[in-house]
């Protein structure tokens, strides 16, 4: 009897933010497509079944609902929405089940102390921000040339949207910098006015914090308005490739992503390429393999499997585990450079180490720059967030969570990676 | 005062392409008193129509000319928009003959719903873009006047010009032609209608195929300005309070409306927005268009609803 | 014939269900209980009707006739409340307005009929004519919901009531048919079961036998004079059938274009030049 | 009568409404070329129903035929569209008016000439139409809606004429109609049908005037015919006289003076 | 030949007047309720419980309301979600404000305020008829949207705008698995079945239905034109409050303003159209139908393809699901435009008359 680990897929290809969700579910699936090919977690085989969302919070639940039984039962579950995450954060802990939401989720359950089965690996929106700011201020030479400056946040209308302001608003009393917020009501395809409202305000720089078709409807208004596109730098849900290909003019915008970037020459890149595509498996166009969203999609799997390596290790390699012990696994991820080389993510992303207190694990970003045909690195620069600004806010919202829930602090003894 | 000129013609432009919108609406309850909920997806699939077909004409055929595969496409796309007209009447209308509004309308959100899925499942759920030539940078006039002079869009200009000249071409379609009067007849009663030997059926599938076309030029202009993507659809929402203000039964008011709606939401956003957190203008257009339906129950150039006992 | 012989009536059911008055006795035409001056209304452009003035006394049958398009079922609807006239004021019951409101009408005790059936089409016989006894229902909303005691009772109560009056129609058998699917002879029934559900002082009848046969005309003529003659309601009557109007209204009021050219008895209204000219024509 | 002279022959139909209510069982009639056949019959019997079923008009109100056939000139139309049925000649005037309440009584006319072509001939109509009904012409620019019952009943048949028809079924024309405009009506479908030959299909309450004005009778109950014959052979049944023309006797009974009780009609079980 | 009325007699009014004269009919409702309550909880799974059965119970619930407003008294809205929103977000509110606030009450304050503001939509519809007020109605449903993304106080000044509640208790039931939400929502449900049910047989109900089949005349008999549609407004917004608080409470346990959206405006109105309008019974067919046949479709259709032997990817399923939900929604106003309970009673009708046709 093969053993088998299940991974279920909340995917979204249909909606309207389907133009990030194909991709992102692509690159999933063809990175368990390549552990497989490779000869399985340990020789244990990976499978997954994917249901669709279409990105609305009740159909996640149901698919939650529906798959989390499903194949022996789920390893864990990827929301790939910032909403579904906030309702499994309320369903998952009875069941057992870990929430990983690499680069997104909620922000304050990187405090594991709180958020036991939450592990928003390699960065949350809050990270998201802090890097984001920190690659502006290199731009105008420094944290603290940003006095005086003005800048913009404009943000898709929601939860995910949200959940950059406060940090934003943190380092605007840090740096004396002169911070204004602009909502785009989803979808984000009506932006006239809020464009208008920047060309009166003359900003030193906007902050694109959008989501699907959001991205390019601001590139074209800000080229309507006349509005620098070098002044306006992006997030990762605002830096894949559809938001930008083919919009006149997208040149010179730029967006800092949290790890991975776009990684056409990456070693994984290749191997999926020559494992899973050159034999007829692949699961979207040869030509997505490698875009930034697609590799968020690989590095999300590659995490999965890699947190069940490690659960292996302690509970039996080559079995099968549970989500418990999958959970244990994410907890005691150790990503080392040598490990992460090994797997072909060289150059695509950077150590990650998780704890009991600490499920985010690191929170590199890189900022790229469209240059009309691809993402370009806009430097070598890895921008890592600052946690000394992170940590208090997040505790404080945790913290929060925790009362309001009448949640205990999980105990030391409990804790003790 | 340059801003809020700048505003206003922004809302102004902005409301014209409502308009266009609307016009699909107006065309098809003016005429066969069904409330088409299916408009923003015909808007949004002839868009992906004709996005696409310009894009795999030359790949198919091996042209490299943007402007042959454009007109080609266009054409395509028009016709596709006729051949769902066809089906539209053969497989729903036909069968509904003589239903209530409610039901009417439900078949529609049928519609809308099987060619949201028909579009994105033939043409792709991505994000496409409709490149017909249209200058996308902004000219600054009066500059001498005000600071940073007024902006205005090129791109704005022309599809205003062109969603004019279309609306002035229907009117004088429905004013001067014969067949109008047999159209609004068809829209009061559908029975009588029929006994006095209107074809039902040829009147609605012409209808919806003036509708198709409209939606076509719609989703042309929206496409070109904003990218062909699912999201398209929701423009019709935005064009639905400017129906019910204008009238549901009025192409004038269709226009009227239009600007009236783009201007009042472009006012209140740049203007109240910022006092009370943003993000009003939608809702906003709406409460505006109900606050004229308070003193106008009909709209305000719509057919006044007759009560008689 | 006369206007005032009794109608031989004895073998009718004894209708019980309006607190008879003085059943069987000769006809007693009373006072004024409707009077109506100088009443103009315009559409627009359209004079609908031109100071126009009657009065209705109190148990009599009150025919109104003239051409179509003279203007009488907008007479009716002034009176309702449905149409506001420009000049003029009407009294009923010693009380004058200017303008009627159609809730007060209703309480005061006129009921009408329709002259295009506007039935609750989505509705039973039995509920359409239980809408016309909502006037005296007096449980409120939270009582209606839970069904408590009194609510029930005098659901109950009222159901007993209208049941009497589909008993008078003579529509038993289609008791809960959804009013739609009947056809048009017993919708107008149910159109005046409505009405009569109201208790009414007086009750305005817009053509109430259009469309029927002559049997069905007898019927309905029957149960006019029954409702007139046992529990003295007070008719206003809008017909066509001059055979009808002639053989059973007290007094007739003929309008032209708006305009009053003939007031009177039968008699009186059937030899006037105007309203030969006007209406009749010469075959009658 | 030759069978070259039947434009309609409706033979043993059926109607079911919302697949449940049988409404016709069984109804056969023959409408020859030239003539003024009226269909009486109480509420309910289904005369609507059989000039539905002739025009086509059914299926708008759920109703389907499902047994039996109608013919027009030999031709089967049961499955025809109205529209082709206006093409051949065929109109129906409908019961309740329906006039387009937000045209003009003059669009509602020209809406009626929907098929025509020739704007001489359109124009003629509209002329004839308006001699016929002076009223209308007073109020060619009003609403539809607007006008009182009678102008809507008179709008309605107008507006057929206008389609220049060969056959006309008319529905209850004198519903709602002043003595004298019945009176006219009647006389312009003697004038139509004497001058231009229009074959008449008459579906009446007024008994009276329709034998009056008709050649030939039909008369139905509960949705089958029960009797039939030549206009003045039913005249004078003793039958169609009590239940139908109101008679006792030679007498015309008061509408003051009658029993509750009443003989049934033996036609009726 | 076994579903007979015959020898059933009246002999009073007051039995004449039950939910279900018919003894069969009776019978079977009691039936079915005892096995929603007893019969279900044992032989349902919990994915059953969680994904189709809570969701239906209180979508039908919410339909139940919405039909009271569009099918009985015949002002089409499609600003159902945001009565829905308001009763959830009011329903929060007390709960987290009000100290030892139970539960029931807080549900409870969730329809009172959605009542509230019913009302005051409802107030157009004094004026404005029809269409013009099934768009205008959607006002409400931007307007909600907006304010609960925006105005912090709503959310208790959440930084994501996105709430949540936990630990639900009624007295000292802890309401923790998924049967136990089953049967909370279900009582709910049974409780304003009921009352809706009797509301719409009585006195307010038939004025209801009046001002919806013919308003002048509805005014002439003395109906007041202004209360009941108020107060059709009032008592619809009510129900879909409490069934938007059971929505958040229950079902989702954390929301946003997206839950309540534009889209679930639609399905409510889908509901009502597809079950029947003016049909108790049919706001629970509408809800099964439109619960079920998605999930449906996106299980059944990849076994369909997997069969014709080619493997349906993800896209392609939602798309088909899109297309043969629209399909089928045609298909069904065609059928029967008066919905699922008219397909249901023309059914029972025929059995009556079964074996003889007609
Ligand atoms: N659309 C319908 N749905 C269901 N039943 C119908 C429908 N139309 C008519 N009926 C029923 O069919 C029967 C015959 O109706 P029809 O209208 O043909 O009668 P009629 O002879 O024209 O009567 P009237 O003199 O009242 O016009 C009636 O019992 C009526 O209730
Ligand atoms: N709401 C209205 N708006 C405009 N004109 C109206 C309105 N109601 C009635 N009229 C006009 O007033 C005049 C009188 O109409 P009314 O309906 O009272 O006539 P009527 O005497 O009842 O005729 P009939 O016997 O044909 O029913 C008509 O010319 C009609 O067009
Ligand atoms: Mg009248
Ligand atoms: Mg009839």
């Amino acid at each position: 009897q093969e053993q088998e680990q299940f991974f279920p897929l909340l995917v979204f290809r249909t909606g309207p933010y389907a133009p990030s969700g194909v991709p992102w579910a692509n690159g999933f699936v063809d990175y368990y497509k390549l552990v497989n090919a490779r000869g399985g977690i340990n020789g244990v085989k990976a499978v997954w079944e994917e249901c669709e969302t279409s990105y609305a919070t009740d159909r996640g639940v149901e698919c939650y609902e529906r798959l989390k039984g499903k194949n022996g039962g789920a390893t864990l579950f990827q929301t790939m929405s910032t909403g579904i995450t906030f309702a499994l954060t309320e369903k998952a802990p009875g069941d057992k089940i870990p929430i990983l939401t690499p680069g997104y989720g909620r922000s304050d359950s990187a405090d594991g102390g709180v958020f036991e089965w939450n592990f928003p690996l390699t960065g949350t929106h809050a990270a998201s921000a802090d890097t984001q700011l920190q690659y502006v201020a290199s731009l105008v030479g420094g944290l603290d040339k940003l006095q005086g400056k003005k800048i913009t946040l404009l943000y898709h209308d929601s939860p995910y949207g949200k959940e950059a302001i406060p940090i934003l608003q943190k380092r605007a009393e840090m740096h004396g910098f002169d911070l204004s917020m602009i909502p785009v009501t989803h979808p984000g395809v009506e932006q006239k006015s809020a464009w208008l409202q920047i060309r009166q305000n003359r900003p030193d720089f906007v902050l694109l914090w959008g989501w699907g078709v959001m991205n390019s409807t601001a590139l074209k208004e800000a080229q309507a308005t006349g509005f620098p596109r070098d002044k306006i730098v992006g997030v990762w849900p605002s830096g894949s490739e559809s938001d930008v290909k083919g919009i006149s003019g997208a040149e010179g915008y730029s967006a800092v992503l949290l790890q991975p970037g776009s990684g056409p020459d990456s070693q994984v890149v290749k191997d999926i390429l020559e494992l899973v595509h050159a034999k007829g498996e692949g699961t979207g166009p040869k030509e997505e393999v490698g875009e930034a969203v697609y590799m968020r999609g690989v590095v999300n799997a590659m995490l999965s499997v890699e947190g069940v390596r490690a659960a292996q290790e302690k509970f039996g390699v080559g079995k099968t585990v549970t989500g418990e012990q999958a959970r244990w696994g994410y907890e005691h991820l150790d990503l080392t450079q040598e490990k992460l080389d090994a797997l072909g993510f060289h150059d695509v992303m950077r150590e990650v180490k998780t704890s009991c207190a600490d499920h985010m694990g690191s929170s590199w970003a890189r900022a790229y720059v469209w240059d009309g045909t691809r993402w370009k690195l806009a430097s070598d620069t890895w921008f890592q967030a600052d946690m000394s600004i992170l940590d208090p806010l997040v505790k404080t919202s945790a913290d929060a969570y925790a009362a309001e829930k009448k949640l205990e602090r999980r105990r030391a003894d409990d804790c003790q990676s | 005062m340059g801003f809020f000129l700048e505003a206003l013609f922004a809302g102004l432009m902005s409301g014209v392409l409502y308009s266009l919108v609307a016009l699909g609406f107006v065309l098809i309850f003016k005429t066969s008193g069904v409330f088409n909920f299916a408009q923003g997806a015909m808007v949004l699939f002839a868009a992906l129509a004709m996005a696409r077909f310009a894009e795999w004409l030359p790949q198919w055929l091996g042209f490299e000319s943007a402007l042959l595969a454009n007109i080609v496409a266009f054409l395509i796309a028009g016709a596709i928009m006729c051949v769902v007209a066809w089906l539209v009447e053969l497989l729903v209308l036909r069968h509904l003959v003589n239903q209530s509004d409610a039901t009417l309308l439900m078949a529609t959100l049928g519609v809308a719903y099987f060619l949201d899925g028909l579009g994105q499942s033939g043409f792709g759920s991505g994000i496409y873009t409709i490149d017909v030539g249209m200058p996308k940078d902004p000219i600054f006039v009066l500059e001498s006047v005000f600071p940073g002079g007024i902006l205005l869009n090129k791109e704005d200009l022309i599809a205003t010009v062109i969603a004019t000249a279309l609306v002035g071409l229907l009117t004088l379609f429905f004013m001067k032609t014969t067949t109008g009067r047999a159209l609004r007849a068809v829209a009061d009663d559908h029975q009588a209608a029929q006994s006095i030997g209107i074809p039902l059926n040829r009147i609605w599938v012409i209808v919806w195929c003036v509708a198709g076309g409209v939606a076509l030029v719609a989703g042309v202009i929206w496409g070109s300005k904003l990218g062909v993507q699912f999201s398209l659809s929701t423009v019709a929402l935005r064009a639905l309070p400017v129906i019910i203000l204008g009238g549901l039964t009025s192409i004038p008011g269709a226009i009227v409306g239009g600007l009236i709606i783009g201007v009042g939401e472009k006012l209140s956003e740049l203007y109240l927005g910022p006092l009370i957190g943003g993000g009003i203008e939608i809702w906003f257009a709406y409460v505006l268009a109900l606050v004229f339906l308070l003193f106008r129950p009909q709209g305000l150039f719509g057919e006044k609803i007759i009560d008689r006992v | 014939m006369s206007y005032i012989n009794p109608v031989n009536c004895a073998d009718r059911p004894a209708g019980a269900f309006l607190a008879p008055q003085e059943a069987g006795q000769t006809k007693k035409i009373g006072d004024v209980i409707l009077d109506v001056r100088n009443i103009s209304l315009r559409f627009g452009g359209v004079k609908a009707l031109t100071d126009i003035s009657f009065d209705v006394r109190e148990h009599e049958v009150r025919s109104i006739i003239g051409p179509n398009g003279a203007g009488k079922s907008s007479m009716l609807n002034c009176i309702n409340g449905v149409y506001a006239q420009q000049e003029g004021s009407i009294t009923f019951r010693g009380r004058t307005f200017k303008h009627m409101n159609s809730r007060a009408v209703a309480e005061m005790g006129i009921a009408r009929t329709f002259q295009n059936l506007a039935l609750f089409k989505g509705m039973s016989v039995i509920e359409n004519i239980m809408t016309g006894r909502n006037l005296f229902m007096k449980s409120n909303l939270l009582l209606q919901a839970l069904r408590l005691g009194p609510a029930g009772r005098e659901e109950v109560r009222h159901r007993e009531f209208v049941e009497h009056i589909v008993d008078f129609l003579e529509i038993q058998q289609h008791r809960s048919t959804p009013v739609g699917q009947l056809p048009y002879g017993l919708q107008k029934r149910v159109d005046l079961g409505r009405a009569l559900a109201m208790e009414p002082k007086m009750l305005l009848l817009d053509e109430p036998m259009a469309g029927m046969n002559v049997e069905e005309k007898q019927d309905m003529c029957r149960f006019i004079l029954d409702i007139n003659d046992e529990f003295g309601t007070t008719v206003v009557l809008i017909e066509h059938d001059m055979g009808v109007v002639m053989d059973i209204s007290d007094r007739v009021v003929v309008l032209d274009y708006g305009k009053k050219i003939g007031d009177g008895t039968p008699d009186e209204v059937r030899n006037n030049e105007d309203v030969i000219n006007a209406y009749l024509g010469n075959s009658h | 009568m030759s069978n070259q002279d039947i434009v309609l022959d409706v033979n043993g139909i059926e109607v079911i409404y919302n697949h449940v209510i049988l409404v016709l069982k069984g109804v056969s009639l023959t409408v020859p070329a030239g003539r003024v056949v009226a269909l009486l019959g109480g509420n309910g019997a289904g005369k609507t129903t059989t000039l539905r079923a002739v025009s086509s008009l059914l299926k708008g109100e759920r109703g389907a035929v499902t047994k039996g056939s109608i013919e027009l000139r030999g031709e089967r139309i049961e499955n025809m569209t109205p529209s082709d049925l206006v093409q051949r000649g065929v109109v129906q005037v409908m019961e309740g008016r329906h006039c387009f309440a937000h045209l003009t009584i003059e669009e509602n006319l020209l809406a009626g000439a929907y098929t025509r072509r020739d704007r001489g001939e359109i124009s003629a109509n509209l002329e004839k139409v308006y001699n016929y009904f002076p009223r209308l012409k007073a109020r060619r620019t009003s609403q539809a809606a607007y006008t009182s019952g009678g102008e809507q009943q008179m709008c309605a048949i107008g507006r057929a004429l206008m389609t220049n028809p060969s056959v006309v079924l008319l529905d209850e024309p004198s519903m709602g109609l002043a003595p004298q405009i019945v009176e006219e009506v009647f006389e312009i479908v003697r004038d139509l049908n004497a001058k231009e030959n229009v074959t008449f299909l008459l579906a009446e309450q007024n008994t009276n005037m329709a034998l009056r004005y008709a050649d030939y009778g039909y008369i139905m109950e509960s949705g089958r015919i029960v009797m039939d014959g030549a206009a003045d052979e039913l005249r004078n049944n003793e039958d169609v006289k009590e239940f139908y023309l109101g008679m006792y006797g030679e007498e015309r009974k008061s509408y003051r003076n009658f029993k509750s009780y009443k003989r049934r009609k033996r036609w009726l079980t | 030949m076994f579903y007979r009325e015959n020898g059933q007699l009246k002999t009073s009014y007051q039995a004449d007047q039950q939910i279900f004269p018919i003894a069969q009919d009776r019978w079977a409702i009691i039936g079915l309720v005892l096995f929603a309550i007893v019969a279900v909880p044992l032989l349902a799974n919990e994915y059953t419980f969680s994904a189709i059965l809570i969701p239906f119970l209180i979508l039908s619930l919410a339909a139940l309301g919405v039909n009271i407003l569009v099918g009985y008294c015949g002002q089409i809205s499609m600003g159902s979600g945001a009565f829905m929103a308001v009763g959830a977000y009011a329903a929060y509110n007390t709960l987290v404000r009000i100290d030892g606030m139970p539960l029931l009450l807080a549900l409870l304050s969730g329809g009172f305020f959605a009542t509230v503001v019913g009302m005051f939509f409802g107030i157009p519809s004094l004026r404005v008829k029809g269409l013009y007020l099934a768009v205008a109605t959607l006002a409400a449903q931007f307007l909600s949207d907006w304010a609960f993304l925006r105005v912090p106080w709503f959310t208790n000044n959440s930084t994501s705008g996105s709430v949540m509640v936990s630990e639900l208790q009624m007295f000292s039931w802890r309401i923790d698995t998924a049967v136990e939400k089953y049967l909370f929502c279900l009582g709910f449900l049974i409780v304003f079945a009921v009352l809706a049910k009797n509301l719409v047989r009585s006195a307010i109900g038939r004025e209801w239905m009046a001002v919806r089949d013919m308003d002048v005349a509805a005014a002439v008999i003395g109906i007041r034109i202004t209360y009941a549609k108020l107060s059709a407004f009032a008592v619809s917004s009510f129900i879909i409050g409490v069934a938007g608080a059971l929505w958040g409470f229950v079902h989702l346990g954390a929301w946003e303003p997206a839950a309540f959206g534009l889209d679930r405006s639609f399905q409510l109105l889908f509901i009502v159209i597809i079950g029947g309008m003016g049909s108790i019974m049919g706001s629970f067919f509408g809800a099964a139908f439109i619960v079920i046949l998605p999930i449906v479709l996106s299980q059944t259709l990849p076994a369909l393809g997997n069969l014709v032997g080619f493997e349906v990817s993800t896209a392609a399923i939602s798309h088909a699901e899109f297309m043969i939900f629209g399909a089928l929604i045609v298909w069904f106003l065609i059928v029967e435009p008066h919905g699922l309970a008219k397909l249901w009673s023309t059914g029972k009708q025929k059995l009556r008359l079964w074996p003889f046709p007609h």
